[in-house]
């Protein structure tokens, strides 16, 4: 089978989030394995749970909660580049739990595992 | 032994396309998606080396969401899947943004 | 060179609409100046000048489409709206766009007319 | 007396803030009246108290602090752009108490009362 | 009546400095600050029309810190304090970031 | 065309070094690739060679100059550091880097060696 790590860099604000999002779930429609997300420099910012989007805006995170329901989903955050832009997974929780809290380590076991790496 | 390249911005505001033509290899694909669409247009596209037998591709959904039209005769229009299967069907994948 | 107009300022467009939120930025910007009858005018350069252009659908991508909002800028007291004929025809762009009152300036005037602003904001 | 209002548009993480708070700082020296800096965009980041920037490079919001114990300092932020970011003004306090909250009304009236403003 | 146009990003990666030379008017100044530093071999420059007589100023410490050397011949080293007279003794600033 | 390295990872770097914080992260990720023994190699273009040229003193300016860090590629085993000869040219910079090992590339070639390796990130 297909498989595949998608690291995102790019911030949850603007359409390119819409464009990730929809890449991967139809690569998963399509059967393909999705060894893990990997989220880094302003992409982290996808997993800030205190973010406040205008209604009528997209809302990643809901998106990334539907297609975690819809199949297993392994969406690693690096937490370095998390804390650097005031996210935490301390005392004063901001960090979505439907996000795995790592580091860049969890990047390198991810590339050894897949067969095609796709940045968004 | 192909790469996939995906054009995510314009060439008109930054230098990426520029440095995607400069790294072709024969064979390689070009997908222009997001912010990528409005290259279409752009003279960039005819310094691509014949010779090198490039396919290029456009998201059809973000060329018409930016009032884009898409010339057939020149660059192949492709959906959501097409992209994911290109992932597969070429070597390697870079992302220019 | 023309007067300057006392405390107005200038919106500079320089990106497209739908890859960051460098326009929906300006744009609040610029109604809350025409909301508060501040004098406010916007400047549509570079790949900004698609932010202008017609038969587009944001909504077919998940945008919230606030070109839609362009509309309203005569309501808002936005001073002027105008456009660099370079840059469109750098794009192969005719001059036509999704809201009336787009004055087309060529180069040199578009640099004129900016520099009637005293104060200038580059998006 | 010579006006000035700074907008500041860019993130803290990069040298581009060192450059911003340098050119306030000559400019108050130099007895430039700042009516008022006002972040925007990404440069609302500046004001995130959460934010952990490893202690070998610059820390803005200790520059920040500085010259408001040196001089009379409005810093503005633009609350919306703000929560977008994930801070918040509200129980889970994460906007430095430095800055002042505030919305782009308040770049209205900072425009109406300045000279020149500057972006960076 | 001039405008005092600071330019923040090297025209290697964005077409900033490009736009910003299209809207230059009589006498006005150009400071290179930040990554414009890096535009200071770049060609535009020699694209600038001389009959308008921009005056062309750098950041010394900014060229400095990224190994570039000023021809002074052609590009005035200036300090942080200068930019900032420069603010006031022109009419309106321009940021090109 | 030569032999892809299994499951390596190449970067390209393309900004310069102070503005942004993009060399610093993919500096991060080579030298944990690196320290876990897994193949990397750096690729240098367009205005990311700016960050191989010496003299350079990003102190002087408040950066924790991570560059200097390059010295220690050597240690982590990066397998390769390549730079696009063309960038140079176009920057008007000699061949001269701060660290040594820099494998300067034609266009062609840099092209062929960034397709020796199956993962490919861009900062």
């Amino acid at each position: 089978m297909n498989k595949l790590v998608v690291v995102i860099t790019t911030p949850p604000f603007s359409n390119l989030s819409v464009t990730a999002i929809n890449y991967i779930e139809t690569a998963l429609k399509l059967g393909v394995e999705l060894v893990g997300v990997f989220f880094y420099q302003d992409g982290v910012l996808h997993a800030n749970a205190n973010a406040y989007i205008a209604s009528d805006e997209f809302q990643a995170i809901e998106q990334w909660q539907k297609l975690k329901q819809k199949y297993d989903l392994a969406l690693h955050l690096c937490i370095t580049a998390a804390e650097k832009r005031g996210m935490t997974a301390e005392s004063k929780n901001s960090i979505d739990e439907l996000f795995i809290v790592s580091g860049l380590g969890e990047l390198v076991e991810l590339t050894s595992k897949t067969e095609r790496m796709v940045q968004f | 032994m192909t790469t996939l390249h995906i054009i995510r911005q314009s060439a008109y505001t930054t230098t990426d396309f520029e440095q995607c033509i400069q790294s072709l290899c024969m064979n390689d694909i070009i997908v222009f998606i997001d912010d990528g669409c409005y290259n279409l247009q752009h003279n960039l596209i005819s310094t691509i080396d014949n010779s090198k037998k490039i396919q290029l591709n456009v998201m059809k959904k973000h060329a018409l969401a930016r009032g884009i039209i898409i010339d057939e005769s020149i660059i192949n229009p492709i959906e959501m899947t097409a992209l994911v299967a290109l992932t597969f069907s070429n070597d390697r994948v870079i992302t220019w943004q | 060179m023309a007067e300057t107009i006392e405390n107005s300022l200038a919106i500079i467009n320089s990106k497209a609409p739908y890859s960051n939120t460098a326009g929906k930025d300006a744009l609040d910007i610029a109604l809350i100046f025409g909301s508060f009858e501040q004098a406010i005018s916007l400047f549509f350069q570079g790949d900004g000048v698609w932010q202008l252009i017609p038969a587009q659908d944001g909504a077919s991508i998940f945008v919230n489409d606030y070109l839609k909002t362009f509309a309203a800028f005569e309501f808002y007291d936005i001073e002027g709206v105008y456009v660099c004929q370079k840059s469109l025809q750098d794009r192969n762009l005719n001059e036509d766009f999704h809201i009336k009152g787009v004055q087309l300036l060529k180069q040199t005037d578009f640099a004129k007319k900016l520099a009637e602003h005293p104060h200038i904001l580059r998006f």
